[in-house]
């Protein structure tokens, strides 16, 4: 993945994502979160985790953006002309976000772990299809790995079925009580309040 | 060469740029969007992390499923978030944070 | 079942039944007359004895061993004297009040007569508290200001009372715990004294205790740098309480670092640093609070201001730690404690009469109420020292006590805090006199005109006045009760 | 048994008087006029029984603790009996001449009230065994001076003035305790004036040959208890009183004012001339301090109008002579002649005899003409009255002639003559020159005195109206008039004890000054006011008293009042600042700034939330690593 790609993604992401903060108008916003999140799963794509990335533009991407814009439409929510800005809100939010990111940068900077790059970590697909242990069994992954391919989706349904059953489950229990949550919570009251 | 620090130092800028969008921003919705904004940004170092770390030759997918929960995650509090901002906006007409100070001690 | 008991319980029952609906003024007056015939008794009882006496004990607590014990020595038995006639004064000269004086007066007095005549220190600690709560409230619902200074004023004090009474606790535990030392804690002061006899404390120690004893009795006693409560507290209180808490609970203090603090940490006082912080404290009590009283425009202040300036010479008489020196600190406090009882029970008829009491607005009272100028004199000099007054004898005995062991030619501090605390004395017949000469001499300036109080009502204050003359002129009535050595 | 009744019978009589005036009304007079008979006449039996042997009895326990006997205890020694004598005999005379003179004042109870409380106070001075019972009736004193001179109160200028006289003592009452404390302490706890003199005289442990002998402690010692003569006997720095003292009725300036109570100063350092003449430092401030009193006083009253002013300044003046004697006599006794004759009595007592009857008359004297003239004192606007009242002339002219000192006939020449000896052999001779420049200057203003209020013609008609005044009145006069010749005579002065030079020609030049010093100023006095109307010289210094009471004005405004404004000021800032307001402040402030967490506003919320990761991940991974962990 020549490294110029990369920056242009990483642009992408971090320029849209700058838009959705200043943004006046909320569309605009909401339109530039959707932009950013593409660019972010082509990230994905580059670290070679196709599924993540797809599941990236499905759901952020699509679902939660048309929601945003959705909730915009439903409550008419004007741009936000001529309020005054909230300096001290801004002057702290920015000021905290600069010393965030320096203070990442310097803990990135001071560990050699992330100096490795994709080269020096190759993904050696074929030795992988006898070592992956249980997985090994499953036809389809084998067959996918000695072709040199690399079955992603199937190695991640592998992995979250086989070791965190349990987890989904809750995940599960998790989206259910979400969805209970927002009936509740948007029906209108019958009695006056 | 594209290391795996520059995937973090990327995720880590995505993030400030969320933190600092919810401190500044007045309107909750925007507010909102920074918030998914930092939580994808986690998501980048963990796919970042994933893809480093080689376990028997192939990603470490743990991390990855993680990402996959965070994903599902996000989305449920999503839906809720808004439900609320439409409760509020119903009782308050107006989104703005400064409106919002029930808590106040 | 001793007699001190009697004498506590009395006026503390009486609030009760007043409060119960007990006609207020009967009831008080009863009460408070029979106390003080009961401890006139337990004084020619105890005439020429030493030692506890009258003691009696009712075991409440096994551990931390408290029992409710009474015992009166000399020094309790002349302060019980001093409360029971401040408190037949000051309810006596009530009149046309709601219940509540008579109630607040009848509690501050018993709760002092408890913690003179109680000998365990958790119940000397508690009847204080006891005393103190109905002088705030006092103020704070009947004061002389309007609304808002008399709340600020009930405050400040409360605040600073409370603070001064959580350092004495400290002193207090920190005391006893020293002395019981792990083994069965006691707060019987007779098992202190003994074992502070048996094995003292180390020097410093003591006198780390007593200094700390000393910010706790010093504060609730107005001492020099805590006492900015004390003029405005008097100055706004309602006569009976200003009476009774200028005139006796605020010997508590003093009463306290004689009782506990002096024979338990006998080496407490001597120590250079304490010492020296002492007199430099009870210096500003003279010479600064002398000032501040000269500078005083209004009777009142100047009676609450030197209130607080008398207590200087009573630590100085604590400070030398001589017997002459503490037997005359009881008597200054007994002849102050009667002599600023009897100026605030005047103040108060005058307040009443005249409404004002700025010096530029009175003057030439004495042409028309020759008695009240008379008995005004008697308070105006004794607190000025004059002999043939009890004030002089206590004064003079605490100045003579500070120099028993003076050796020609070689003066130690001490000795140079007495004589400037000997120009207090000029300082306060300053203040004293120019306040006697623009209220009662010259001629009515401005119209206002005072009339003779009635002779029901002059009673309880020729009965203060006399005591003063009759102590005054033999003075050994007092010092005879005083025989065990201190 | 005498002293108790001379001591505790006008105490009865004023407490009585006290009790049950109203009661009583005109019979609270004859108490007091009664008591004061009584009580001289067992002076008088006192006299009698004059049984050599001093001793000090007890009479009544006042402040008995250990070692410390401050008790009521009597000392009647050839001092104390003669002073007795003295203040009984002079005391019931004003008794006798106030009954005439209050006669229309009605206040009478209260004022024979404290005249009893002043004769019990003056007694107790007299007959103290110890300083404190001293210092006890000291301020007794002080206060029955205050009670006379602001007996009417109503005027202003009374009010004020008893209230200078007691703070202007109480100021020399702070020396006189000072004094006292010293002297207990390094006695050993006994003040008793016996035990004193033991210690002090030769083989005593505080003498001035006495090993552990210190000068600086004897001359402190002796100064402090001076400061207490100096606020009763107005000297020099403290004299101020005096002449205002003037505004209380005349029998009181004649008693209180002239004879006794200022004349216990005297009396006290007498008695405690022991202690004197143990420092020559001391002696000499103290002589200093005489003759400084009494050349001042002397020129002062040469400008004074009014008639009892001047005698107020006279009796200023003879003080300051006798304080003077003391002094001469203590630095004589330390050059090392002794005072030499069977009864060594003292010059300054002999004076203080002679001048107690002489000046005592001169004011009944002025009181009976003040009473004529209907209460006029200036002296400009009398004149005439030798025609109008010969009695009170002629005494009042014996007693002048006495204070004057003429020559071998008044009494005053010789105890006058005795002092100047005295100042004449102390060593120092500008005492001398002084005292007889002061006594040049007492019979000038005297003789000024004389003529203008009874020679010439009367300038006013109170005065063309004066007529004698009652007997009553008058009788006082005559018999001190006799007193004030016969007072120096042998007889009578061995009868009283008092102090008579052995040798009976006084030295050639202090006789010669004497007579030089009446002559000359009775001669000058004569020139310059025969016939006048007006004051021919007119120096505006004397007239106004050397500006004293302005400075002393200015010096109480600035150093109490101001000083009080400032120390209020401070204390109310700092002490009331610091302990109370400063705590509450901070405590009020606190709770602000943790009101703020709770705000309620979101984006505070998420900055704390941000600066909190911040301030951990800065902890964890820089600060720790470098803290070895």
């Amino acid at each position: 993945m020549p490294p110029l790609l990369f920056y242009l993604f990483a642009l992408i992401t971090l320029g849209f994502g700058f838009l959705v903060v200043t943004g006046r108008n909320p569309v605009t916003c909401a339109l530039a979160l959707a932009a950013s999140f593409v660019g972010l799963a082509a990230l994905f794509l580059s670290l070679d985790a196709y599924f993540i990335g797809v599941i990236q533009i499905l759901v952020y991407a699509g679902a939660v953006m048309v929601l945003f814009l959705f909730i915009i439409m439903l409550l008419d929510i004007k741009t936000e002309e001529g309020k005054k800005l909230n300096l001290p809100a801004i002057v702290s939010g920015v000021l905290l976000a600069v010393l965030l990111t320096l203070q990442i940068a310097a803990v990135v900077g001071s560990t050699e772990l992330a100096r490795k790059t994709s080269q020096d970590t190759p993904l050696a697909l074929t030795e992988a299809a006898t070592k992956i242990g249980k997985a090994a069994a499953l036809p389809t992954i084998t067959n996918d790995l000695k072709a040199g391919t690399l079955p992603d989706a199937k190695l991640i349904g592998f992995t979250l079925f086989d070791q965190y059953g349990f987890h989904l489950q809750v995940i599960g229990l998790l989206l259910l009580v979400g969805t209970i949550g927002v009936v509740v919570l948007s029906k209108r009251e019958r009695s006056a309040p | 060469m594209i290391t795996l620090g520059h995937y973090l130092v990327v995720s880590g800028m995505l993030f400030s740029l969320g933190l600092a969008g919810v401190i500044a921003r007045r309107n909750i919705i925007i507010v909102y969007m920074c918030l998914e904004m930092m939580l994808s940004a986690a998501n980048l170092a963990l796919v970042g992390f994933s893809r480093f770390h080689l376990v028997n030759g192939l990603p470490d997918y743990t991390a990855q499923s993680l990402v996959f929960f965070t994903i599902t995650v996000a989305a449920a509090e999503v839906a809720v978030g808004l439900a609320i901002i439409v409760a509020l906006f119903r009782s308050k007409q107006s989104v703005d944070v400064e409106s919002v100070t029930k808590l106040q001690g | 079942m001793s007699v001190l008991e009697l004498i506590i319980a009395l006026p503390l029952l009486a609030a009760l039944a007043i409060w119960l609906g007990a006609p207020a003024r009967a009831a008080s007056l009863a009460a408070t007359s029979i106390n003080l015939i009961l401890v006139l008794y337990t004084a020619v009882q105890y005439w020429g004895k030493t030692g506890l006496a009258f003691t009696y004990s009712r075991p409440i607590l096994e551990n931390p061993s408290l029992s409710f014990a009474v015992g009166a020595d000399g020094i309790s038995i002349i302060l019980a004297l001093l409360t029971t006639l401040v408190m037949l004064a000051a309810i006596w000269q009530i009149h046309d009040r709601p219940d509540i004086f008579y109630v607040s007066s009848l509690l501050i007095g018993g709760g002092a007569l408890g913690a003179f005549l109680t000998t365990d220190i958790f119940f000397i600690y508690a009847f204080h508290e006891l005393a103190l709560i109905p002088t705030f409230l006092m103020i704070a619902l009947h004061g002389r200001a309007e609304p808002a200074y008399r709340k600020a004023v009930a405050w400040k004090a409360t605040i600073y009372l409370g603070v001064g009474s959580l350092v004495l606790l400290a002193g207090l535990v920190w005391l006893v715990l020293e002395f019981s030392g792990g083994s069965k804690l006691t707060f019987d002061l007779e098992a202190l004294r003994s074992q502070a006899r048996l094995n003292p404390l180390p020097d410093a120690k003591q006198a780390q205790i007593f200094f700390v004893l000393l910010l706790g009795f010093g504060s609730l006693v107005s001492l020099f740098p805590f006492h900015s409560w004390a003029a405005p507290a008097y100055a706004t209180a309602p006569t009976p309480v200003a009476m009774l808490h200028s005139g006796v609970l605020k010997k508590f203090g003093l009463y306290g670092l004689i009782r506990i603090a002096l024979p338990l940490l006998p080496h407490g006082a001597h120590v250079e640093w304490v010492q020296n912080a002492l007199l430099l404290m009870l210096l500003g009590n003279i010479l600064i609070m002398g000032l501040v009283t000269i500078h005083a425009k209004r009777l009142d202040d100047t009676l609450a201001n030197s209130s607080v300036m008398h207590m200087g010479y009573i630590f100085l008489g604590i400070a030398a730690g001589t017997e002459i020196a503490l037997k005359g600190a009881v008597i200054l406090m007994f002849a102050h404690g009667i002599s600023i009882a009897l100026l605030f029970g005047l103040l108060g008829r005058m307040r009443n009469q005249l409404g004002t009491l700025e010096y530029n607005k009175l003057g030439g009272l004495a042409s028309h109420a020759p008695a009240f100028t008379v008995l005004f004199a008697f308070g105006t000099f004794a607190s000025i020292g004059l002999p043939g007054l009890t004030n002089f004898a206590g004064e003079v005995l605490i100045f003579l006590g500070n120099f028993t062991d003076f050796k020609a030619g070689v003066m130690t501090n001490l000795q140079w805090t007495v004589i400037l605390a000997l120009w207090g004395v000029v300082m306060s017949a300053v203040y004293m006199l120019r306040a006697y000469r623009s209220i009662f001499h010259g001629s009515p300036a401005t119209g206002l005109f005072m009339i003779d109080p009635a002779l029901s009502q002059r009673v309880p204050f020729i009965m203060l006045a006399a005591t003063l003359l009759v102590t005054g002129c033999c003075p050994w009535l007092l010092l005879n009760l005083m025989k065990s050595a201190l | 048994m005498h002293a108790s009744i001379i001591l505790l019978l006008p105490f009865f009589s004023a407490l009585v008087i006290l009790l049950g005036h109203r009661q009583l009304k005109g019979a609270a007079v004859l108490i007091s006029v009664g008591s004061s008979i009584i009580s001289f006449i067992a002076c008088l039996a006192l006299l009698a029984a004059a049984d050599d042997k001093e001793n000090t009895k007890l009479l009544l326990p006042f402040l008995d603790i250990g070692y410390l006997h401050a008790n009521i205890d009597v000392l009647i020694d050839k001092q104390s009996r003669g002073m007795m004598f003295i203040v009984s005999f002079i005391g019931m005379l004003v008794h006798i001449f106030s009954l005439g003179y209050m006669k229309d004042d009605d206040a009478k109870p209260r004022f024979f009230g404290s005249l009893s409380l002043f004769m019990f106070s003056m007694t107790g001075i007299v007959l103290a065994g110890n300083l404190i019972m001293m210092f006890i009736f000291w301020e007794l004193v002080g206060l029955s001076s205050y009670l006379l001179i602001g007996h009417w109160y109503q005027k202003a200028s009374a009010a004020e003035a008893c209230k200078k006289a007691f703070l202007t003592n109480r100021i020399g009452d702070f020396g006189f305790m000072i004094g006292i404390l010293l002297l207990f302490g390094a006695n050993g706890g006994s003040v008793n004036i016996e035990d004193l003199t033991t210690a002090f005289g030769p083989g005593g442990t505080l003498g001035i040959h006495a090993p552990g002998h210190s000068a600086g402690f004897t001359t402190a010692a002796a100064l402090c208890i001076f400061l207490g003569a100096v606020g009763k006997s107005a000297q020099f720095p403290l004299h101020v009183w005096l002449p205002d003292a003037m505004e209380g009725p005349t029998p009181v300036s004649a008693l209180i004012h002239a004879a006794t109570m200022v004349a216990a100063g005297v009396y006290m350092l007498v008695r405690v001339r022991f202690l004197i003449e143990a420092s020559p430092l001391a002696a000499e401030i103290i002589a200093g301090i005489g003759a400084v009193t009494a050349l001042m006083a002397a020129l002062m009253a040469t400008q004074q109008n009014d008639i009892k002013r001047i005698l107020a300044y006279s009796t200023l003046s003879q003080l300051g002579y006798m304080v003077m004697a003391v002094g001469a006599v203590a630095m004589s006794v330390q050059h090392g002649h002794e005072l030499h004759g069977p009864n060594p009595g003292h010059p300054a007592m002999f004076h203080l005899y002679t001048h107690a009857f002489f000046k005592a008359m001169l004011f009944l004297g002025s009181g009976a003409i003040i009473y004529a003239c209907h209460h006029e004192q200036d002296i400009w606007k009398m004149g005439g009255l030798r025609k109008h009242m010969p009695v009170t002339f002629y005494t009042f002219l014996i007693g002048t002639l006495a204070l004057m000192g003429l020559p071998w006939i008044t009494s005053g020449f010789y105890s006058k003559e005795a002092i100047l000896g005295a100042a004449y052999d102390s060593g120092c001779s500008i005492l001398f020159h002084s005292a007889s420049l002061t006594a040049l200057l007492t019979s000038f203003y005297m003789m000024r005195l004389v003529i203008v209020a009874f020679f010439g013609k009367s300038r006013t008609d109170s005065a063309r109206h004066a007529k004698e005044v009652e007997v009553i009145m008058l009788l006082p006069l005559v018999i001190l008039a006799v007193f004030s010749v016969f007072s120096a005579w042998k007889t009578f002065a061995d009868t009283l004890q008092a102090y008579k030079p052995a040798h009976e020609e006084p030295h050639a030049t202090v006789l010669f000054a004497s007579i030089a010093a009446f002559l000359i100023g009775t001669g000058g006095a004569i020139y310059l006011y025969r016939g006048k109307d007006k004051d021919p010289i007119n120096i505006k210094l004397f007239a106004n008293k050397f500006y004293f009471d302005e400075i002393y004005a200015v010096i109480v405004r600035v150093c109490q009042d101001r000083l009080a404004w400032i120390v209020t000021a401070l204390e109310r800032v700092l002490v009331d600042g610091l302990v109370a307001r400063l705590p509450t402040a901070i405590v009020a402030r606190l709770g602000a700034a943790t009101r703020m967490l709770q705000g309620g506003h979101l984006q505070g919320y998420t900055f704390l939330l941000g600066g909190g990761v911040i301030a951990v991940i800065y902890l964890v991974v820089f600060v720790l690593p470098r803290l070895g962990h």
